[in-house]
């Protein structure tokens, strides 16, 4: 295996990949979002809904490839209770991240785990997998009127 | 290994793109030309000469630039259509095969909605609510697509023949070809299941209850001999680029009365007999199907492509590329883990196999075949409906042309074990 | 003769054709780049090399060529968008601006057909017998056959605006825009007049009474600088092979809103989201516009040749030819015998320009002409009601391009003489 | 001038250009067809009528270039008042003359004046205009059911 693929499949990737974490929609999501991967027919559908104390919770089902699965689980447990500060800066960091081509300083106080998809970067292929529950979970915060004031995605 | 019925070693060096390495000096296996077929550099030669010495707008000028450009493109025609044992007259270039078949699904809305209006069509071509339209369930989206909007258009009904466990037709659905079918559109040979389908008798059930034939030739025309009568057909669609030809040509084939009976589809110059600010008439086919500046250069080069595959004799390369499906089929299927989505016997089989990994997604078995040098296509291959019909989300797809040779089966073969010892699925 | 904006000497060494000659040793004359230009070596290296470097299947492979295929393809849509001041999003490749024409226009008829099923459009699309259409009486037979057609499908009614003598739209009729009226498509620059059109209050007129507007800017974007928001229109669209770019690609561009309100034209493969046998949801344009395997070799060489326009600056061509119109209008006015078609001045005029000559028809002009190297077009130009229009059945045409200089318009006009002198009509 | 243009530019077409013989429009015509080139808006209209005798009349109208205009002035000029025989053969010949190339040997007998437009068949775009009143001819007779034995076009 090349360096390039290794570092592709980081193994955290593998490891979500393999144990899923918070996957199953949630009860009670106030906004849900189908996303879906025309050229490969990968799936999820993220659900969201704030707290009293503003904060987020998550929940995702889906299937498809190891990149897109670990990514949702990446994500489900980074965001899960946070504030919407701490999800705007995720949100950013991430598609910045997928648009640096290999050359990104991933954020690790804003991606967590999410730092082990830089290798993504490099595949644009790979790069719709990766971003696949990020945009659902986007979708379902605008359709459940959760608006955050900083810019989410970057300009790329 | 070698394959006994072509010289591959040789025919590779006419193909510049298969000396370049990938992935970091990996030598390049190229296993998806039932996506798009590499090109020989006489091809590129044959455009680029057009270019560069007689370039012009076709059927239009009256200098000599234009004498000549228009014989090149009309030679064209002659050459492709004695490929398939055409007449010239009855070959239409279009831009993909997609571009024919939407040509062949309009000619029923176009007829319909002017009807409507009082014009005088062809009324086999006019349909209703009643009417309804056969595809099958192993369409490329380009075969199903434009016939899913001819209903949402005139409210006739879509219906399929359905697959059997083993990638096939099952012709024990045969009768939802009816008294109200308008037409039956089918895939020769199907992109993801290689499976190569009873057409003639399916195209003799659409003659029997006065349904136009259309036959999507995409994977068949380039790997084996099809001659356009025999099929049996009104209509037959296929690609330049999947033989060898340039990119943004397609062909469409028809018998002459029912070309001449469709209305105009794209409409503009050059397919005009007369006009008036108050209406138009229409020239015979092949221009009435040809308006504007059309795809000159990429006709050229489709000739050269087609006296290319002569050169070498279809009938060897169909051979040629049998034995890799055999090789390939007899060591997937014994790959533990490893399910083929098709048949699994070679016969009436075309080189495309579909096949999924236990616990690995196709896009991960890819990547591993990528990292090596191989290229092989993952995704639902534009079959959707076939990859639901047979519960996978998605397919890892190997196949082949004249240029491939055994060891590329081996090497994709060897990735597919290499994906499962690094995902630890073996 | 030398213009004074170009170099033309210089550039015409980067067109392999004009070295060679025709008719038994004449040098090649090329005034016929309205129909079709000639192709800079820059344009075929690019289309050369991809074939010999990336050629795969864009949008869909996992494997390393796919990926550079698709990238070459997606750079390509953002050179060619930045050309015309767009965002690449909202640029559609197509395969020439014919079709591109008929997109729009199969826009109406397809939102009309479907609506009556019950399905759901933007109502802005759909059509009846009450509603009006709108073009101009110098349109090209592309961007006036669509529209009668869509009428012959809805019933709605095709009005124009007609022209004045000296060869410009009589803007006293534009009241012909009204309330009925749906669409407005009118050509940026004639092809057979040369007559460049005041789209911008055209298309203000069509935004007023909720009219989509649409510019036919073939002849315009390959010798001006066209900034797509500045017209005013709502879709745009032009052809590659006019603008130094390959055979087999045309554009569209669209205002984002009103591109994906548009129903889908040509439908299947790599334009979709998702797909059964039972229906289909498409993508955002422009993929929505896109389907089956595109020309992605066409697009790399068309990105070539913007970046060749903007190397030699689009506004120095613009005026360059504005001096070879200047000289040709000059020298054929004074011509005994010779009658321009078109306006007589240079204002608001590109290059081409059609004449007629007592007592000749147009094809024996251009077969003199011919004879002598000069390549010419005669005949209706694809423009036939505005030859009626002016009482001619055809007219000679003289067009210029970067590689043109003043001694080829005085070459052609001393085939007229000639001409006229050998049938005796002088 | 080059000498295929001269050749194209036969004096006798030339001079049937100049002063057409038999112009006008048949009275009576039992079969009359409309014909246009596409490409530059040539017009021709023959008809045609049988006298008791089974000779042929023949009328045109037209407009266009020398070529097409001076072929149907030659056409009629040869056809007026011939046997079904003569103008078999004359329609054979004319449109084995046109696929010739420049490289057709023109049959004087058959063809009278209309060997003069031998130099037409080495330009492709010409060929047309010089065909279109015999294509008329020929529809005109098949509208006015008047049948031929003999083949009248090559297979070409
Ligand atoms: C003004 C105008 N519109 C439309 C077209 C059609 O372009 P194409 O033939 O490339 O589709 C042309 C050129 O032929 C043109 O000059
Ligand atoms: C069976 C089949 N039909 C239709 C198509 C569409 O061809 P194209 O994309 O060249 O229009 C393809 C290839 O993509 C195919 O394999």
């Amino acid at each position: 295996m090349s360096d390039n693929v290794e570092a592709l499949y980081q193994e955290i990737i593998l490891d979500h990949y393999k144990h899923p974490r918070g996957a199953g929609l949630l009860d009670h999501a106030s906004g849900e979002s189908f996303q879906v991967n025309p050229t490969c027919g990968d799936e999820v559908t993220v659900g969201v809904r704030l707290d009293d104390d503003d904060h987020l919770h998550v929940g995702y089902e889906g299937q498809g490839c190891s990149i897109s699965q670990a990514s949702a689980s990446v994500m489900t447990e980074l965001l899960e209770d946070a504030t919407l500060d701490r999800v705007a800066d995720a949100e950013r960091a991430f598609h910045e991240l997928m648009h640096s081509k290999g050359a990104g300083q991933p954020n690790e106080d804003a991606l967590g785990d999410g730092i082990a998809f830089a290798g993504v970067s490099k595949y644009p292929a790979r790069i719709k997998c990766a971003l696949l529950p990020w945009v659902a979970l986007q979708d379902a915060r605008l359709r459940a009127g959760i608006e955050i004031d900083k810019p989410t995605t970057p300009d790329a | 290994m070698m394959s006994t019925a072509l010289d591959v070693s040789r025919l590779r060096k006419d193909f510049p793109i298969l000396e370049r390495t990938v992935r970091g000096g990996r030598a390049l296996v190229y296993l998806d030309s039932a996506a798009t077929s590499q090109k020989p550099y006489a091809v590129l030669d044959a455009e680029r000469a057009y270019y560069e010495t007689s370039n012009a707008a076709v059927h239009r000028g009256a200098h000599q630039l234009a004498e000549e450009a228009t014989d090149a493109y009309e030679s064209a025609r002659a050459a492709i259509a004695g490929f398939v044992g055409a007449r010239a007259e009855d070959i239409v270039f279009t831009k993909n095969a997609t571009e024919s078949l939407n040509l062949a699904a309009y000619a029923f809305s176009n007829a319909t909605a002017k009807a409507a209006q009082g014009g005088v069509v062809d009324p086999r071509l006019v349909l209703t609510p009643e009417s309804s339209v056969v595809v099958t369930e192993m369409e490329h989206h380009a075969n199903l697509i434009p016939w899913q909007e001819l209903c949402a258009k005139t409210g006739a009904q879509l219906r399929w023949i359905g697959l059997t466990e083993d990638g096939r037709l099952d012709m024990d659905q045969l009768s939802v070809i009816d008294d109200t079918t308008a037409a039956v559109s089918i895939v020769h040979q199907s992109n993801i299941l290689g499976t190569i389908n009873p057409v003639r008798s399916i195209m003799d059930r659409a003659r029997e209850v006065g349904a136009l034939g259309i036959v999507d030739a995409c994977q068949s025309i380039p790997h084996m001999r099809v001659n356009v009568e025999d099929l049996g057909a009104d209509l037959l669609t296929w690609s330049g680029h999947k033989m060898l030809g340039p990119t943004g040509i397609g062909l469409l084939w028809g018998r002459s009365d029912v070309l001449n009976s469709l209305p105009p589809f794209l409409t503009g110059g050059s397919m005009i007999e007369t006009v008036t600010m108050e209406g138009s008439t229409f020239a015979p086919a092949p221009q009435r199907f040809e308006a504007g500046v059309p795809m000159v250069a990429q006709a050229v080069g489709l000739e050269a492509a087609v006296r290319y595959l002569d050169g070498v004799g279809i009938e060897a390369i169909e051979q040629h590329e049998h034995e890799l499906t055999a090789h390939a089929l007899a060591t997937l299927t014994q790959m533990p883990g490893v399910r083929v989505i098709g048949p699994e016997s070679t016969v009436d089989r075309g080189s495309a196999i579909s096949f999924v990994v236990d616990g690995l997604h196709p896009h991960d078995v890819g990547q591993v075949l990528d990292d090596r040098g191989v290229a092989v296509r993952v995704g639902h291959h534009c079959a959707w409906p076939t990859c639901r019909r047979y519960g996978v989300p998605a397919t890892t797809r190997l196949s082949t042309y004249l240029y491939n040779d055994l060891d590329d089966i081996d090497a994709a073969a060897a990735g597919v074990r290499a994906a499962q010892e690094f995902f630890g699925v073996v």
